[in-house]
């Protein structure tokens, strides 16, 4: 191999404390070197048209630059290695100037060391093997779990860029929790307005295909080559005749067995039901579970009321498969459980507080339905115990959160909003009514945002304190509310007529499950990790995955769609070619030596080991292998330090190399 | 014994097993490993204190799990192993080279086992890792055979002691550990014997790059024994056949069992306690110590 | 006289080598150069993608490779750019340093550190540390007796070193 | 030539101490191995003793050594030849099973190639055997031609009278000329005694006949018997390494500078796996039966028909130390249909 | 029964010895019939709590240590703390020692012995609930139906949360389950876990008497007829305090308060002066159910 050796005196950057023409006269007599060279400027045009003849001219197969750190060019050079016909990895830089002129003063021992680090990439060059970049095609089709907001706005973003989008929500209906919101902060304007066309959008759209009251089995596969196995849960109405006029819900003798859950629990609802009125698709579902007709086999009275024929009480559950090339992740969150948890549980709940034990004691989500027009109070304010209308409301914010004796420690950062919304619609509809909130800290960080709360405050008179509740009894049909306020220092009792539980979000109760079939990574309260706090917030750790909305963290609704936006567009970007380009620094196992212990598997963060069957002339297994699938690995090489066998060796930086630049030291 | 011959006798004449892997009598004071496929073999099967050998290591040889393979699929194979033994199942099991579903396990109800072959059974000739053992048998094997005696008290010697060892200052360590290592002859029987050796090549037999010399010198002596106990790191079980097979009794398992108390110390570690614990390497914890890093 | 001026007296100067992941430590070692800190030129810096890929091995060939010292340097804990990959390295690391410890290697032979691409600062103390402490405790004899053996100097060393002399003075000469 | 003298063991232990002060080596068996004695008070001289756990082989040919020294420059490679040790070695008290040892294996460091090295350090041994007063289930020093009384392969040789005295044989030329000039310290000998002595010797059990051994390795290279042996090996070379006569060896380029390095030959073992792999990747002894099948074939047939000598010595060494219990006689005496 | 064969170090701490001394007769005979037996640690000293707690916090860990190293060297496991104060002062020890090496070393060195930290430590809820779970139901004489029992835990006996996996620190029910094994009913009230007033018993009586008031008109509200502690404490203030209720609120209505371990005493059929009960400041009067029952018997 003949290697060429080019020292840059970076102006005097490097040459004012390392002796450059030293350097490069002493590497030319490294068994290797064919030719050496110092020059003022190496990045420059004439640089790196000296790079370009000198090997030309004599012949050279790998160069080392001497000149300033890789992050600054790299590039430049291996680009015109690549101009002089040499693989681009076949170029090895040697920091001169950040990692010697820079910091050192005394030219004898900085040329010294720069001559060994010029060494080292000598004798690394020398074990390099060409490489080139890895393709993986793309399947351009899209799969977005979850309805709501987030998963609504990924799927037309995506739609709209001209690719396929594959919808699955697990409800009957899309539109997730801002579906059952009243108003929105901090412009109060009604959420379903704002919401019911898009979901309609979503609906009509040709790319779009929805597949609600469906959930996802498993996802195999990687990055552009997904394969989704979706069970679309039986409805037991035929979906496809189905007018949506109502009929068999109307008919539906059975009225006061199931509680709506999009009311959340305020209202009943009948066996065969609609979530509420603005549902896409407007298809009823079937409730197995309260259904006369499954008990006993009796009844039918929707057969009888649907002129069309579509129920269907055979239906089973299908399954389908998608390929997609990308998948979002868009599955949202819950409410933290407020009453009393059994002993044990993950989170200990607010038995105190006797959420579940008293009736005018209620969520943040209940209050929602019970302020909205289209709820089961028409949008008045009453009491779900006796349905009269509270004098005297008591918000208590972070219940759940900040609080890790309870199991939590973060904010949910949008309670102190909607607390402030809600108290003002409160106060709205009861002019003579009394609102308190107990709070931690007010977290405003938003446009509009702290305005809004001190409109709540200024304007609207809700009685702000500082301080946590301790517990919520009744007495004499009053809601004793004992707490203290931080700020007098005194401990405060209000009796309520109602109390609102700003609760906490947390992540639903299968969202572990959902990460391991999609297998990505997830923190300890089920929350999807981002790969990069920072820099990639939409990315999972899983190569092709992506994450929008409150799956991810705590988000409100112009953060979920942003970041359904940003997820949407990183999809959008992977299907801008036909197949993918991947730098080539990934790791390889070699089959005959890998003895099938699967630490790589164990340390892998990206999930790319797999395992693969070594059978023999029966057909009969007799080995498991790792196997590294090029188009999910990140080249990190935790796993080839790992591999006691050292059968995998990381491209670019293989063990031979490193053991080169020791030797050379 | 009687009864592990019967009962090993029945599993190979109802096909159950493909081959039983045990002790046979050689000589008063020693025992050999033995692989019986023919039912009437059995009766060469014993149980005593001389079963020294830790006959897991058999379980991930190729030639053996040859003989479990067919074209049906792979069969069972049963093994004779002491409730120390068991360990390395199951940290075999842990690291994806057996199934519990393909094993056998007839255990010993043990009281301890001589340190090497042709010493008399006594307090004097109690093997190492039997002073102060507490598992005189397993809940985790199939079937035990023998009865539960006491282990007699320990009265011998031994010669290193760990504590004394990790007193001295650094540089008398090296010094010791040099000579130790230096008697070194890589005749690799430290590696034969470990169950947990079972890479397919190991790294010292790697030529490019040449991870271990090869040369018996300081150097690849050195490098060679500091690697393989590094190696061995979180995943030894103890059972001290590698000690027992160097030729140049070389202390090998002091290595291994300052290594096995730091991973307890350190991570609260024990290698092949149960197939539930994820592996010590492989797995990490946030809170693991912070403690080296500046 | 301390340990290290006679170390020093002897005109010996430490070999160290670092092994740093490319995204944080051998980012924070530029900073240091762009912010033109200064700090000893014993350290010679190898780029490995993640510390989490640095082998234990790596540090004994180093040892053996005449390295008086040896760093290891990663991302800070859950700044890894490949999440884990330092904490892969850390529990590792505990052990190996464990074993090399009991092996009566000293401490400060092998040295680990957390430094961000921010903190040119940290990276330029820690190797004006970690060359002190070398410096203080001297060569790794241990290791240099063992690398000694079955070694032999090659007559055109001397010759070349002969020649190195000659221009060195007739430079100085002028 | 064989002349016998009486010597009293403090006399013997004079002459040793003459000899390390001269700086020269002194072997004896030590606890697990021949030591080099630094003091005299650390010879014991136990007839009884059982072989050591290893032989002197590495004095003769050791574990490890540089054969040359390679330094590339720019377009060249200079060499060094590696200077050999050739220090007198002088071993006292080796059994019977061990002093041939050398003779045997320098037939192979002679055949196509002298071996300097190995011969050189031939040439400084003096060997000085001892009568062997013991055995155990692994001798089998009959079997191969060898016993406890052997002088074959010792300058000098040893008889143990009492604890006290010892006749020494004068057996080689070479021994004469190490022992003249304590010629002084020598008496008379008693050589009824020293028969008495001699005929009393233990001698094990004859296991085999080499012949008929020879004869049908040569008819059963198929035999499944090996299978079961393969089985139950584990593939170390502690047997190999052991042996006073295994003499394979590997050689491996080694650098220790990015520019320096050195050809080391080292030990190396028939068992191991990788021994006999190709660069291929194909090995002709993939499974241990062959391989064992080898070490046996080696020892008792094709030694034999190359060098006319069997490549055993009898001492039980690979037997006695084997993990796995292999003993190497039982297998041999199998050896017949 | 008897030979269900518990033995638990008992450590009594002061009070047990004086003014809560029927609360030691009450536990010592409940354990001896249900076959616990409890061993007094030899040499014990006071636990820590008050006057070491508020002024030396290193004290406070060694005195506490002190008395688990006893039990540790008198080869006890296991160590009951009836008094709720003693009962944390151990746990919140022993959980420092644990997480902090640094304190462990300190008790250490102010001990001179090495502390192996070990010992499990139990309140009386605890030795009843889950040690000797079943026993109270099986060894039961007299059903206590009639009695309606407001369970107080006070403040030390659940707390800190982080300490205690054995209940819920703000919604406890493991008294009520004991309650219930005697048969006697439980009121839902709200008052489980206030302050009683606690140490403060001596040197601002008049706070102690409000805080205690309001807990005991909270049980009176909602149908109690009996409070029932587990604490020296929150029985001196709950009991004595209400002589003074008395005087400041003449319309207060007294409610007697037994110790758990006294009502479980009466389940099992002990007199109420075996169990020391008529030592109590508000007079404890048998319903007539459970009367009528006895006098069937």
């Amino acid at each position: 191999m003949k290697i060429g050796v080019f020292i840059c005196h970076c102006g005097e950057n490097i040459s004012r404390t390392v002796d450059c023409p030293r350097v490069a006269e002493t590497c030319e007599k490294i068994p290797g070197v064919e030719f050496s060279i110092d020059y003022k400027y190496m990045c420059s045009d004439p640089g790196q048209k000296l790079i370009k003849d000198a090997v030309e001219i004599h012949k050279l197969d790998a160069i080392v630059v001497g000149s300033c750190s890789p992050n600054m060019h790299e590039r430049t050079f291996r680009s015109a290695a690549v101009a002089a016909g040499i693989n681009p990895f076949l170029v090895e830089i040697a920091n001169l100037r950040e990692h010697c002129s820079w910091v050192h003063e005394d030219v004898e021992s900085a040329t010294q060391k720069a001559i060994e680090l010029v060494r080292m990439a000598v004798e690394k060059v020398k074990r390099d093997k060409p490489l080139s970049k890895i393709k993986v095609p793309v399947t351009k089709r899209v799969l977005v779990i979850g309805g709501g907001i987030a998963g609504i706005q990924a799927a037309l973003d995506v739609a709209n860029a001209g690719y396929d989008v594959v919808l699955v929500e697990k409800e009957p209906s899309i539109g997730g929790h801002m579906s059952q919101l009243s108003e929105t902060f901090p412009t109060l304007d009604c959420s379903q307005c704002i919401l019911t066309p898009r979901m309609v959008e979503v609906n009509q759209h040709p790319r779009i295909k929805l597949l609600t009251y469906s959930e996802v089995e498993k996802i195999e596969g990687f990055i552009g080559n997904f394969k989704a196995t979706i069970r679309k849960k039986a409805r037991h109405i035929n979906e496809d005749i189905c007018s949506g006029c109502g009929q068999c819900v109307s008919k539906c003798p059975i009225k006061k067995k199931a509680f709506s859950s999009f009311e959340e629990g305020l209202a009943y609802r009948p066996a065969v039901y609609i979530p509420f009125p603005q549902a896409v698709p407007n298809i009823p579902v079937i409730d197995e579970s309260v259904c006369t007709y499954y008990r006993n086999g009796k009844c039918g009275m929707c057969v009888k009321a649907c002129d069309r024929q579509a129920i269907d009480f055979d239906q089973k559950d299908t399954m389908m498969v998608a390929d997609v090339g990308a998948v979002i992740v868009a599955t949202g969150y819950k409410l933290y459980s407020i009453g009393k948890q059994p002993l044990g549980s993950k989170y200990k709940g607010y038995g105190e507080y006797g959420y579940g034990k008293y009736k005018d004691v209620i969520d943040g989500l209940q209050f929602e339905r019970i302020a909205s027009a289209s709820g089961p109070t028409s949008g008045e304010i009453k009491r779900p115990s006796d349905g009269k209308e509270p004098k005297k409301i008591v918000f208590i914010q972070c219940v759940g959160s900040r609080d890790p004796a309870k199991g939590i420690s973060y904010c949910s950062k949008i309670c102190c909003m909607y607390t402030a919304k809600q108290a003002m619609l409160f106060r709205h509809k009861v002019h003579d009514g009394e609102a308190y909130v107990f709070y931690m800290d007010i977290r405003a960080g938003g446009k509009m945002y702290e305005e809004f709360v001190r409109r709540a405050i200024e304007e609207d008179h809700v009685n702000y304190i500082r301080g946590r509740v301790s517990r919520i009894y009744e007495e004499n049909g009053k809601y004793i509310v004992k707490g203290e306020d931080t700020i007098a220092g005194v401990p405060v009792n209000i009796d309520a007529d109602m109390v609102v539980l700003a609760s906490a979000m947390i992540p639903h109760d299968n969202a572990p499950g959902l990460a391991q079939k999609v297998g990505i990574p997830y923190d300890k309260y089920g929350f999807y990790n981002e790969s990069h706090p920072k820099l990639k917030p939409v990315e999972s750790t899983t190569a092709g995955v992506f994450l929008a909305g409150a799956c991810n963290a705590p988000r409100d609704i112009p953060e979920s769609v942003a970041m359904a936006s940003a997820a949407a567009s990183k999809a959008i970007i992977l299907f801008s070619s036909d197949s993918l380009e991947r730098e080539p620094v990934v790791a390889r196992v070699n089959e005959d030596l890998c003895a099938g212990c699967f630490y790589c598997r164990k340390v892998c963060p990206f999930g790319a080991v797999e395992v693969r069957d070594i059978k023999d002339m029966n057909g009969v297994v007799y080995k498991e292998v790792a196997y590294i699938n090029q188009g999910v690995c990140q080249g990190c090489g935790t796993c080839t330090a790992t591999c006691l066998s050292k059968s995998i060796e990381l491209a670019g930086f293989n063990n031979e190399e490193i053991f080169a630049e020791i030797a050379a030291l | 014994m009687d009864e592990l011959r019967r009962f090993a006798r029945e599993l190979l004449l109802k096909k159950e097993v493909a081959a039983v892997i045990g002790y046979e009598q050689v000589g008063e004071a020693r025992t050999r490993p033995v692989v019986i496929t023919d039912p009437d073999e059995c009766r060469r099967l014993v149980l005593n204190e001389y079963c020294l050998n830790n006959l897991v290591v058999y379980l991930n040889r190729a030639r053996i799990k040859a003989l479990a393979r067919s074209k049906e699929g792979i069969r069972k194979l049963a093994v004779v192993a002491k409730p120390c033994d068991i360990r390395s199942i199951v940290a075999l099991i842990q690291e994806n080279q057996i199934r519990r579903e393909n094993l056998m396990i007839l255990s010993m109800n043990c009281h301890g086992v001589v340190r090497d072959f042709g010493c008399e059974f006594n307090g004097d000739n109690l093997a190492a890792k039997c002073i102060s053992c507490n598992t005189q048998s397993s809940t985790y094997a199939d079937k035990s055979f023998g009865e539960v005696r006491e282990i007699p008290k320990f009265t011998g010697k031994l010669e290193y002691d760990l504590s004394e060892i990790e007193q001295l200052p650094p540089s008398k360590r090296m010094e010791f550990f040099r000579e130790q290592f230096d008697k070194c002859i890589k005749c690799y029987a430290c590696r034969a014997v470990c169950p947990l050796c079972y890479c397919q090549r190991c790294i010292t037999d790697k030529t490019i790059p040449r991870w271990i010399e090869s040369s018996s010198h300081s150097r690849g002596n050195f490098a060679w024994n500091i690697v393989r106990a590094l190696h061995l790191s979180g995943r030894c079980t103890g059972c001290g056949e590698c000690e027992r097979a160097c030729p140049m009794d070389i202390p090998l398992s002091l290595l291994n069992r300052k290594m096995a108390m730091k991973s307890k110390e350190l991570f609260g570690y024990e290698s092949g306690k149960s197939t539930d614990n994820p592996t010590l390497v492989g797995s990490y914890d946030q809170k693991d110590s912070d403690e080296l890093f500046m | 006289m301390d340990n290290k001026e006679k170390h020093i007296e002897n005109g010996w100067e430490p070999k160290i080598v670092a092994f740093v992941c490319n995204w944080c430590t051998y980012a924070g070692a530029d900073l240091a150069g762009t912010s033109r800190l200064k700090y000893p030129a014993n350290m010679k810096i190898i780029r490995v993608m993640c510390s989490g890929a640095v082998d234990p091995v790596f540090i004994l060939k180093a040892f053996e490779r005449g390295a008086d010292g040896v760093l290891v340097s990663g991302c800070h804990p859950n700044d890894c750019h490949y999440n884990a990959g330092n904490f892969h390295a850390r529990r590792r690391w505990d052990l190996f340093h464990a074993l090399l410890d009991f092996a009566g290697i000293e401490k400060e032979r092998l040295q680990f550190s957390w430094i961000s691409a921010s903190e040119g600062k940290k990276f330029a103390d820690v190797v004006t540390k970690i060359t002190n402490d070398i410096k203080m405790i001297g060569p790794f004899k241990g290791y240099q007796e063992m690398n000694r053996q079955f070694t032999t100097e090659f007559p055109e060393q001397e010759k070349e070193k002969l020649v190195q002399q000659c221009t060195e003075a007739e430079a100085v000469n002028g | 030539m064989t002349e016998e003298k009486l010597i009293l063991k403090e006399d013997l232990l004079r002459i040793c101490d003459d000899v390390i002060k001269k700086g020269d080596t002194l072997l004896a068996p030590g606890k697990s191995e021949y030591v080099i004695v630094k003091d005299v008070s650390e010879i014991k001289l136990d007839p009884e003793a059982l072989p050591t756990k290893i032989s002197f082989k590495s004095y003769v040919f050791p574990k490890s050594e540089p054969v040359l020294y390679y330094k590339r420059s720019k377009n060249d490679v200079t060499l060094i030849d590696a200077d050999v040790n050739g220090r007198k070695i002088v071993v006292l008290g080796a059994k019977p099973c061990d002093t041939g040892s050398i003779d045997i294996m320098k037939d192979l460091f002679n055949w196509d190639y002298r071996d300097e090295f190995f011969n050189l350090r031939a040439k400084h041994f003096i060997m000085i055997g001892m009568m062997c007063k013991t055995h155990d289930e692994y001798c089998f020093c009959t079997s191969v031609g060898c016993s406890p009384v052997s002088e074959n392969g010792s300058d000098l040789f040893l008889i143990p009278l009492s604890d006290k005295e010892f006749a020494l044989r004068i057996v080689t030329e070479k021994g004469r000329e190490f022992i003249e000039p304590y010629f002084r310290f020598l008496c008379d000998a008693d050589t009824k005694r020293t028969e008495e002595v001699l005929s009393a010797a233990k001698n094990p059990e004859t296991a085999f006949d080499p012949d008929e051994v020879h004869e049908w390795l040569g008819r059963n290279f198929e035999s499944p018997k090996w299978d079961g042996i393969g089985e139950v090996c584990l593939s170390c070379a502690q047997c190999a390494f052991a042996c006073p006569v295994c003499h394979c060896f590997d050689i491996v380029d080694e650098d220790y500078s990015y520019s320096e390095g050195r050809r080391m030959k080292n030990w190396d073992g028939c068992q191991f796996g990788h021994f006999t792999l190709h660069a291929s990747g194909h090995n002709p002894r993939d499974i241990q039966s062959k391989r064992y099948r080898q070490r046996i074939n080696h020892k008792f047939r094709y030694y034999v028909d190359k060098f006319g000598k069997i490549l055993c010595t009898g001492c039980g060494r690979c037997s006695r130390g084997c993990p796995v219990s292999i003993d190497i006689k039982e297998i041999v005496s199998n050896c017949k249909d | 029964m008897a030979d269900a064969g518990l033995t638990y170090g008992y450590f009594p701490g002061c009070s047990q010895k004086g003014s809560a001394r029927e609360y030691e007769m009450s536990l010592l005979k409940v354990a001896g019939k249900l076959g616990i037996d409890l061993k007094e640690i030899d040499d014990w000293s006071c636990c820590g709590a008050t006057s070491a707690h508020a002024t030396n916090h290193r004290l406070a860990n060694a005195l506490a240590m002190r008395n688990m190293l006893l039990a540790e060297q008198q080869g006890l496991e296991t160590l009951v703390a009836p008094c709720a104060a003693c009962f944390n002062r151990l746990i919140t020890t022993k959980a420092e020692c644990r997480n902090h090496p640094e304190s462990k070393k300190d008790v250490e060195e102010l001990l001179s012995a090495s502390v192996s930290n070990t010992t499990s430590i139990l309140n009386v809820i605890d030795l009843f609930d889950k040690a000797s779970n079943g026993l109270i139901g099986s060894g039961r004489v007299r059903d206590m139906k009639g009695l309606k029992a407001a369970c107080y835990y006070g403040c030390l006996l659940v707390r800190p949360p982080e300490l205690i996996d054995t209940d819920d620190s703000e919604q406890p029910d493991s008294m009520e389950r004991i309650v219930k094994a005697t048969g006697a009913d439980v009121v839902e009230w709200n008052y489980r876990t206030e302050c009683c007033g606690a140490a403060h018993s001596i040197s601002r009586r008049d706070i102690v008497v409000d805080l205690s008031k309001r807990i005991i008109d909270d049980a009176l509200m909602h149908g109690a007829n009996v409070i029932i502690v587990a604490c020296p404490m929150c029985h001196t203030n709950l009991d004595m305090r209400q002589r003074v209720m008395r005087r400041m609120y003449p319309s207060h209505k007294e409610i007697p308060v037994l110790y758990l371990t006294e009502l479980i005493g009466l389940s099992l059929g002990f007199t109420e002066s075996e169990l020391g009960i008529d030592l109590h400041y508000i007079r404890f009067n048998m319903p007539n159910e459970i009367m009528n029952q006895t006098a069937q018997a």
